[in-house]
């Protein structure tokens, strides 16, 4: 029918989007660069997620919306640019595999979970097979981001991805309850993370708590 | 209900030992009633000796796994060996009443010696699997207690922690044994098994563990290293336990799986377990004859006899896979009275040496000597139980060895060229093993209980003289010894009734010649009857007394060693330990042990003495253990960096497993 | 009834024959070192002279080194006692067969060197140390002998051998001659002769025998040498007997046969020790540590002496 | 809104008060400013949810939208209220020996007894839950709870691991709540929209009709995800510094139930799985994890200088057993998992006392510092010995039953499996007992043991929790009750 067709083709569209900006954040090389590539891409999801909202009719959907609209399109990038100010990371991102691979990797992993979730939801609505697939995308591609990048903004930023990934194949699951939650579980972990980063003084990277001192604790080394 | 009323008198006494174990009176109260407790249990097991063959039903408790219940059954064989159990238990139990005031740590033994005696009988009159194990666990756990008591060695240390690895191998091994006989229907009841179709594999995995599990524990080579360090650890009267008592019920368990749950074992198997049985008797034997250490000494012959009596149980294999009964019996009755006998000569001379360190504090033979003269009870005591244990008629040691020796003879019968051959050789190493077994207690006896005392401690060893309970104990084995060798017949009958079931046969091992005279299979066979000996060669005896008294004079004179006309009387210039055992060193160390000797001349015109340095490497250890340990390092180095990875390392790992798995989903999705 | 007598006949007669076939040794050894030799009876009078003399003991020896020439003593005679000389018919033999037999030297040995460390000297641990060595190699190729001809005669007890031996059923087995030839070295070395041991030395490096009986006076030594004559006695008439059994008298056989096999048993122990004196004059003593090799390949021999039966079975 | 309320248990539901009281008291406690008090009202607490949670054994309250108990959870959520219980006893006389040291501000004591018990409530919840999505919230609030205790002594190496810990959980939970999408995704088609179709209840009945191929694809994620807090290898890398650095009472729920849970959702899934009978197997899946996890943990045994470590590697030892156990399937060792998760979960924390007494004793956590310990503190030292003889697997206690079991039962299905998994047992043995002897045994360092009467009393405070631990565990290795044995069989049969 043509709603449901429209509806189709403009979910597909933000699902698509967010899968590219999740890739462009592998591609960034400095580190505003890659907040406000973030920002964008909280805000398409947030546009998932009205649009789910509006076609599904489900109320409580606008509330997912309007938590990534406020909470990670605005309070975090400003959060994050302020952090980098007050800690003074360094501006540029550090790979630990250059762009090109991860690039490469990330289309990979894009490829596989289409590969994957395409035949298995066969008889799934089309809106979710197609999002669903987007939304592995993304969450794989958050994992590599954490795991290809050094520092620590980028490495909280990759974990958003993920996250974003996550509620996107939530919103577009067809009625599944629970999304608020869920997402506000979420905001919760985010906000943690940010909260850790500044307190624990993390300034370059997860692995050391403080640069000062150069040999790490790992746990009883004999 | 004899025997329920026993066991649980032994579990109340070790909670006793616990609760009143600040009392010394309470340790000789706890020992006397395990005493008590284990004859209860010797008696149950000669009356149903007595009753004959046919086992009582199985009793059944509602412990263990829940849906089979535990499985409790009493037949002969079990009877048997719980009779050779708790002999050895009441002679140990009552030594202790008078030896546990010696020990550094009593409070350490005395909750566990009951547990130890209910664990190995547990073992015995387990019915099915899962309370085999947990008992034969359970008897590792209780002795692995008392070999840490003076745990404030290291060395004692040492050889708990390599035991009660062992013993974690035996088990799993025995594990595997079961679970494959019991299949995936998880009924673990011995009666079950014995249904038990197994096929090709499965039938070789199931003899393979046993032999390994039960090997593991008994002693045999390579098996066997944790033996000789764990065994002396313990107080005495538990290592006479341990290396007299607790390899056999190890033995236990090899019969019980190989003869009756398995049922038919290839010859193949009976060979192997000959082989393996000769190795061990020939290089116990070896190993025993280098030591110092009196205990460790004692440990290492238990690896010879263990191996001997694993000779019989193989040629029974052999034989009743080969459809001769008969023989088959006569091997396995030959076998089985060497494990009564073993267990009554080698409680006795750990008892000794418990008495000698009691007296001494020295357990070294370099520091004894002379003792026969200030300990005359345990040095006679021990003379009898050393020329029980060098085979030597008319003592029991010889009945079983001359058994085992009349089934090896007729092993060339067997149709198999391996056999035929093989035989011999195993039937040479019998006889070498035999042989120097004599030479190891000559030289343990003669150092230890003879000559002159090699140290203060040695010669003021009359000082300490040994309570009654430990002098009367000893006395009695002694006594068995001669007893079991003097009446032979009288125990072959008893065995071939426990013998019967697995050969399907009944037997007379003193077949037509009658009572006194020990004639298997046939009078032309060649026979033996340690009565008639005994009565001959005391009435010679007495003739040779009189003749010498008659015809000349019964007059002595004390005087100094004559000695070549050398006086001297430094105690050191007599022969030590090792210089017994150099010429045999020689021999056979060389090749076996990759003995090397060196000798430090000092320069001429210099003070310090010539040192003779001998240096013994044990190819075992050398060869089997060590690797694996620098194996189990390396890879724990390797592994143990990833202790010191960062985040971004661990989320790599879980990336990848993730990927990994997503990618196994995707190629087995493929229509 | 009878057969007692002839038990208790045995049993003397091993007795009264051992010192004057040693005796006899020595003559002709003396013989062929072209020395007249003292008389055969002479170990008599020596062995009737020690038992006059007053027995003298170190004050560091214990109860055992004065039993143990009793002990040693009646071991080897109950030995003696048991195997066919004359006859095979006899009311002990079933007591004990060739592995027992092999045993009750071993007992004989074991109180020895017991008795030789006793003292608490050089030489006397020397000499048991040795003793043992010799034994723990001499022991299994007897009985590797024992093995060989059981597989022949498919019994252990040495009548029914001899009765085998004698039925003609064996015919020139080569395993037989093995095992004689293991048997003899075995003799040679239990009896500490040459090249073993030198039992007439006392020159003190190459002792093994005298060395452990070195403590011993009086009638404890007698005791020693008696047994030490029985012994050989008793492997002479084990070697005659087993390989060379003829005109020993069979169960149920008459007083003639009887005399006709102690004749034969006489014969034939004087012939093997007169041999004996032939072997040991002719050759030197060996090193102790090549005692080894010499025993080691009697050990050989036997376990070759059980393999060549089935070669011979198998052509 | 109103139908998620509905989904609420009404008040004569015991399961309404074993979760209100926890989460009640954690307010509660978060402003008691005495710690003294607030210690023994934790242990009131968490007595009361026990005895609650006891009334479960008596009454099955029906399956609510939101709230279920059926044979598998019942056990388990007696299990965690019980041990809370022996915990929070334990923890009592813990923090009163800590206070001494003054190594904890009263500040933080309140934060952490309000922590402890809002960390029960997550866990009774995510037990309880009948809703994918409940449970996933659920798990998810209890790592952040204990992310909070484990990093309570604000030392560096505490909160390193506090923060190891949280992120390499964060994205395992985010993982897993990807997989729960895909199974609503699964369930509604077939059953409608709503909560209904994240309804353990309502998609155990249908799950034959759920689309296979996209159940496999979601037991991925949720393996790896639950996988993670389950501590399985090569995901296990948090959790020995987060036992390590915490408080041991921490480090004792940590071990003794959170693992549990998790694993329990894990097992949820399977059961699906299992039900739905059309996908791939886990059991391969399930059986490679385990046994890497065993061996890892195995040979990182032999390395540990940290008790707190090594014993938080064996739990990963045995969390690796289990989930081997629950691979290989089947009513044998379905059955030896499951008990083996309770013998585990009492025996590990058990040992977790042992060794928090242990350390506050000897002032050290290094394991070559420790000596004598039976000859030191006879009581202690031989509890000490008892457990670790137990959590290595010898009888009669519990935990060598389910072992057996296991062994057992992969030795006549699949013999080359069983071979590594033996061997993987003998070295962690080895390991153990070696550390073991070390330990409890030679000569104790000299040290005059100071005593004060406050101490002795919260020693023996201390000890009654780990003897009791001891005693069950030792009773059940001899018989086990037989509706308990009942739950196990459905339960197992329930697995496949």
């Amino acid at each position: 029918m043509g709603a449901g067709q429209i509806s189709y083709d403009v979910a597909h569209l933000i699902g698509a989007t967010v899968l590219m900006a999740g890739l462009q954040l592998l591609y960034q090389r400095r580190l505003f660069a890659v907040i406000n590539t973030f920002a964008f891409q909280a805000l398409a999801l947030a546009a998932a997620a009205g649009w789910q909202a509006h076609v599904q009719n489900a109320p409580h959907l606008y509330v997912t919306a309007g938590i990534s609209l406020v909470f990670k399109a605005m309070i975090v990038p400003v959060a994050l640019h302020w952090l980098i100010e007050k800690l003074g990371i360094h501006r540029s991102v550090e790979t630990a595999m250059s762009i090109g691979w991860t690039m490469m990797a990330g289309v990979a992993l894009v490829a596989l979970s289409i590969l994957l979730v395409l035949p298995v939801t066969a008889n799934a609505a089309a809106l979710t097979r197609e999002s669903l697939a987007l939304a592995m995308s993304v969450v794989l591609i958050g994992l590599l981001m954490m795991i290809t990048r050094r520092n620590a903004v980028t490495q909280v930023v990759g974990f958003m991805a993920l996250e974003n990934g996550l509620i996107l194949a939530a919103v577009s699951a067809k009625g599944m309850p629970l999304v608020v939650e869920i997402s506000v579980a979420f905001s919760v972990l985010v906000a943690m993370t940010l909260f850790g980063i500044f307190f624990f003084r993390i300034r370059e990277r997860f692995d050391t708590l403080d640069i000062n001192d150069v040999e790490t604790y790992r746990g009883d080394r004999q | 209900m004899l025997i329920v009323a026993s066991l649980s008198v032994l579990v109340l006494l070790s909670a006793l030992a616990v609760v009143a174990g600040s009392r010394e009176i309470t340790h000789r109260l706890v020992h006397a009633g395990c005493a008590a407790a284990s004859l209860g249990l010797l008696v149950a097991g000669l009356t149903h000796l007595g009753i004959g063959p046919g086992g009582s039903p199985s009793i059944v408790l509602p412990l263990g796994l829940p849906w089979m219940a535990a499985h409790f059954r009493l037949d002969n064989l079990s009877a048997l060996f719980m009779v050779v159990v708790d002999l050895a238990a009441v002679a140990a139990s009552i030594y202790g009443i008078g030896y546990c005031r010696h020990l550094p740590e009593v409070r350490r033994v005395t909750p566990f010696f009951p547990l130890f005696l209910f664990g190995m009988n547990a073992v015995l009159l387990a019915d099915d699997a899962f309370m085999f194990l947990v008992a034969w666990e359970f008897m590792s756990l209780a002795s692995w207690l008392m070999v840490l008591s003076d745990h404030k060695s290291a060395e004692n240390r040492h050889a708990a922690v390599i035991y009660l690895i062992m013993a974690a191998f035996g088990t799993f091994c025995l594990l595997t044994s079961f679970g494959l006989m019991a299949g995936a229907g998880g009924t673990y009841t011995f009666a079950a098994m014995r249904q038990a179709e197994l096929a090709t594999i499965p039938a070789f995995l199931v003899v393979l563990t046993a032999v390994l599990g039960a090997g593991s524990k008994a002693g045999l080579v390579p098996l066997h290293v944790w033996l000789p360090l764990a065994h002396p650890a313990a107080p005495s009267h538990v290592s006479a336990l341990m290396s007299g008592v607790m390899t056999k019920v190890a033995l236990y368990g090899l019969i019980r799986i190989l003869f009756d749950l398995h049922g038919d074992v290839p010859w193949e198997w009976g060979a192997a377990l000959m082989v393996i049985g000769g190795a061990s008797a020939v290089l116990g034997v070896l190993y025993a004859l280098f030591q110092d250490d009196l205990k460790r000494l004692l440990a290492y012959s238990t690896v010879e006899n263990v191996g001997v009596a694993v000779i019989g149980l193989g040629l029974g294999i052999a034989f009743k896979d080969a459809g001769e009964p008969a023989l088959a019996a006569l091997a396995l009755v030959g076998g089985l009275y060497h494990i009564v006998n073993h267990s009554v000569f080698k409680t006795l001379l750990f008892l000794a040496a418990g008495a000698v360190i009691s007296a001494t504090g020295e357990r070294r033979l370099s520091g004894l000597g002379g003792l026969l003269n200030r300990m005359p009870w345990t040095g006679t005591a021990a003379l009898i139980g050393a020329a029980a244990i060098s085979a030597l008629p008319p003592l029991n040691g010889f009945v079983s060895e001359w058994l085992i020796l009349q089934a090896l003879f007729k092993g060339p019968g067997l149709p198999h060229w391996a056999m035929k051959f093989g035989v011999p050789v195993v039937g040479a190493m019998l006889a070498l093993a035999g042989a120097l077994a004599a030479t190891c207690f000559v030289r343990a006896y003669g150092i230890a209980f003879l000559g002159r005392p090699r140290s203060l401690a040695a010669a003021r060893a009359d000082l300490h003289p040994t309570p009654a309970s430990m002098r009367w104990t000893m006395a009695a084995l002694a006594l068995l010894c001669i007893l079991l060798g003097a009446i032979p017949v009288t125990v072959t009958d008893a065995l071939s009734a426990v013998v019967q079931p697995m050969t399907g046969l009944h037997f007379a091992v003193s077949a037509d010649l009658g009572w006194p005279w020990l004639s298997p299979v046939s009078s032309t066979r060649g026979s033996y009857s340690g009565t008639m000996l005994v009565m001959v060669g005391t009435a010679l005896f007495a003739i040779a007394v009189v003749l010498a008294h008659g015809l000349g004079t019964r007059r002595v004179r004390r005087a100094d060693a004559w000695d070549c006309g050398h006086r001297e009387d430094i105690p050191e210039t007599q022969y030590t330990g090792q210089s017994f055992s150099q010429p045999l060193r020689r021999v056979f160390g060389t090749s076996v042990f990759l003995a090397r000797e060196t000798v430090e001349m000092p320069e001429p015109g210099e003070r310090s003495p010539a040192r003779l340095s001998v240096r013994m490497i044990d190819p075992v250890w050398v060869w089997l253990y060590d690797p694996i340990a620098r194996a189990v390092n390396f890879i724990a180095d390797r592994v143990n960096r990833m202790q010191f990875l960062t985040v971004r390392g661990y989320l790599l790992m879980m990336f990848s497993t993730l990927v990994f798995m997503l990618l196994v989903v995707a190629w087995r999705q493929q229509p | 009834m009878i057969e007692i007598l002839i038990q208790a006949a045995q049993i003397f007669l091993v007795v009264a024959l051992a010192p004057l076939v040693t005796g006899w040794v020595r003559l002709v050894k003396a013989r062929l070192q072209g020395r007249i030799g003292a008389s055969p009876f002479q170990p008599y009078r020596d062995l009737y002279r020690l038992l006059q003399q007053e027995a003298v003991v170190a004050h560091s020896a214990s109860q055992l080194f004065r039993a143990a020439p009793y002990v040693t003593f009646s071991a080897v005679w109950l030995a003696a006692v048991l195997i066919p000389t004359f006859t095979t018919d006899l009311v002990l033999a079933p007591a004990a067969d060739l592995i027992a037999l092999v045993a009750l030297l071993g007992v004989a040995r074991f109180w020895t060197a017991l008795a030789g460390m006793d003292v608490g000297t050089a030489f006397g641990g020397l000499g048991a140390s040795r003793e043992m060595l010799i034994a723990s190699l001499a022991e299994p190729a007897m009985l590797m002998v024992t093995f060989s001809l059981s597989l022949l005669s498919g019994s252990t007890a040495p009548s029914q051998i001899i009765a085998f031996v004698l039925s003609g059923s064996v015919g020139i087995e080569v395993s037989m001659g093995l095992a004689l030839a293991a048997l003899v070295m075995v003799a040679v070395a239990e009896n500490g002769r040459i090249p073993i041991d030198n039992p007439s030395t006392h020159l003190e490096l190459t002792m093994v025998h005298e060395a452990m009986v070195l403590e011993y006076s009086g009638r404890h030594l007698a005791l020693m040498e008696a047994a030490g004559m029985v012994r050989l006695t008793l492997f002479l008439a084990l070697i005659g007997g087993l390989f060379a059994p003829w005109g020993i008298a069979q169960a149920g056989a008459g007083v003639t046969a009887m005399a006709v096999g102690l004749g034969a048993f006489l014969a034939k122990s004087f012939a093997l020790a007169s041999a004996l004196a032939v072997f040991e004059t002719g050759i030197a003593k060996m090193r102790v540590f090549r005692y080894a090799d010499f025993l080691g390949g009697a050990l050989l021999l036997g376990l070759l002496a059980t393999i060549f039966l089935y070669v011979s079975e198998a052509v | 809104m109103i139908d998620r309320l509905a989904g609420l248990p009404g008040l004569d539901n015991p399961l309404l008060w074993i979760l209100a009281l926890p989460l009640g008291a954690a307010g509660f406690l978060a402003v008691i400013r005495d710690w003294r008090v607030a210690s023994w009202v934790n242990v009131a607490v968490s007595g009361t949810t026990f005895v609650a949670s006891l009334v479960l054994l008596r009454v099955r309250p029906a399956p609510t939208k939101l709230f279920f108990i059926d044979d598998f959870n019942v056990y388990l959520v007696v299990l965690t209220a019980f041990v809370g219980l022996t915990t929070s006893i334990f923890s009592a006389a813990y923090i009163a020996r800590e206070s001494e040291g003054n190594r904890l501000s009263d500040l933080h004591l309140r934060f952490y007894h309000a922590m402890y018990q809002a960390f029960l409530f997550t866990m009774l919840l995510a037990l309880s839950a009948n809703n994918t999505g409940v449970m996933w919230v659920a798990v998810e609030a209890a790592t952040l709870t204990t992310v909070l205790m484990v990093s309570l002594y604000r030392t560096r190496e505490a909160i390193e691991a506090a923060w190891k810990y949280f992120i390499l959980c964060s994205v395992g939970i985010g993982l897993a709540l990807f997989g729960t999408i895909l199974v609503y995704l699964a369930a509604q088609p077939v059953m409608g929209d709503g909560a209904d179709s994240m309804a353990w209840t309502e998609m155990m009945r249908r799950a034959a009709e759920f689309q296979p191929d996209l159940l496999n694809l979601a037991f991925v994620f949720v393996l790896v995800g639950y996988g993670t807090k389950v501590g399985l290898a090569p995901l296990h890398a948090w959790l020995p510094d987060a036992h390590a650095e915490g408080p041991t009472p921490i480090s004792a729920v940590l071990s003794g139930l959170l693992l549990n849970v998790a694993l329990y959702a894990l097992l949820r899934f399977k059961m699906l799985l299992s039900a739905n009978g059309h996908t791939l197997s886990p059991g391969p899946l399930l059986v490679v994890m385990g046994l890497s996890s065993l061996f890892l943990s195995a040979f990182m045994l032999y390395r540990r200088g940290d008790i707190k470590r090594l014993f938080a590697y064996s739990s990963i030892e045995h969390m690796g057993l289990i989930t081997f156990a629950f691979g290989m399937g089947g009513p044998l060792a379905n059955f030896a998992g499951l008990l083996h998760m309770m013998m585990h979960s009492l025996t590990k924390s058990a040992i977790f006392f042992a060794v928090g007494i242990i350390s506050q004793n000897e002032g050290t956590k290094r394991i070559a510092d420790i000596r004598g310990l039976t000859v030191s503190h006879p009581v202690l030292g031989w509890g000490f010995v008892l457990a670790v003889l137990a959590i290595a697997g010898l009888p009669p206690m519990g935990v060598f039953m389910s072992e057996f079991l296991v062994l057992g039962s992969t030795f006549a299905r699949e013999p080359l499996l069983a071979l590594p998994l033996a061997i993987a047992l003998l070295l962690a043995f080895g390991a153990l007992i070696s550390r073991l002897q070390m330990m409890a045994f030679g000569e104790p360092p000299p040290r005059s043991p100071v005593q004060s009467s406050a101490g002795r009393v919260s020693g023996i405070l201390a000890l009654t929790p780990l003897w009791l631990h001891m005693a069950l565990v030792l009773v059940a290795g001899l018989y086990l009750p037989a509706p308990l044995v009942a739950w196990f069989h459905t339960v197992a049969r329930m697995l496949g």
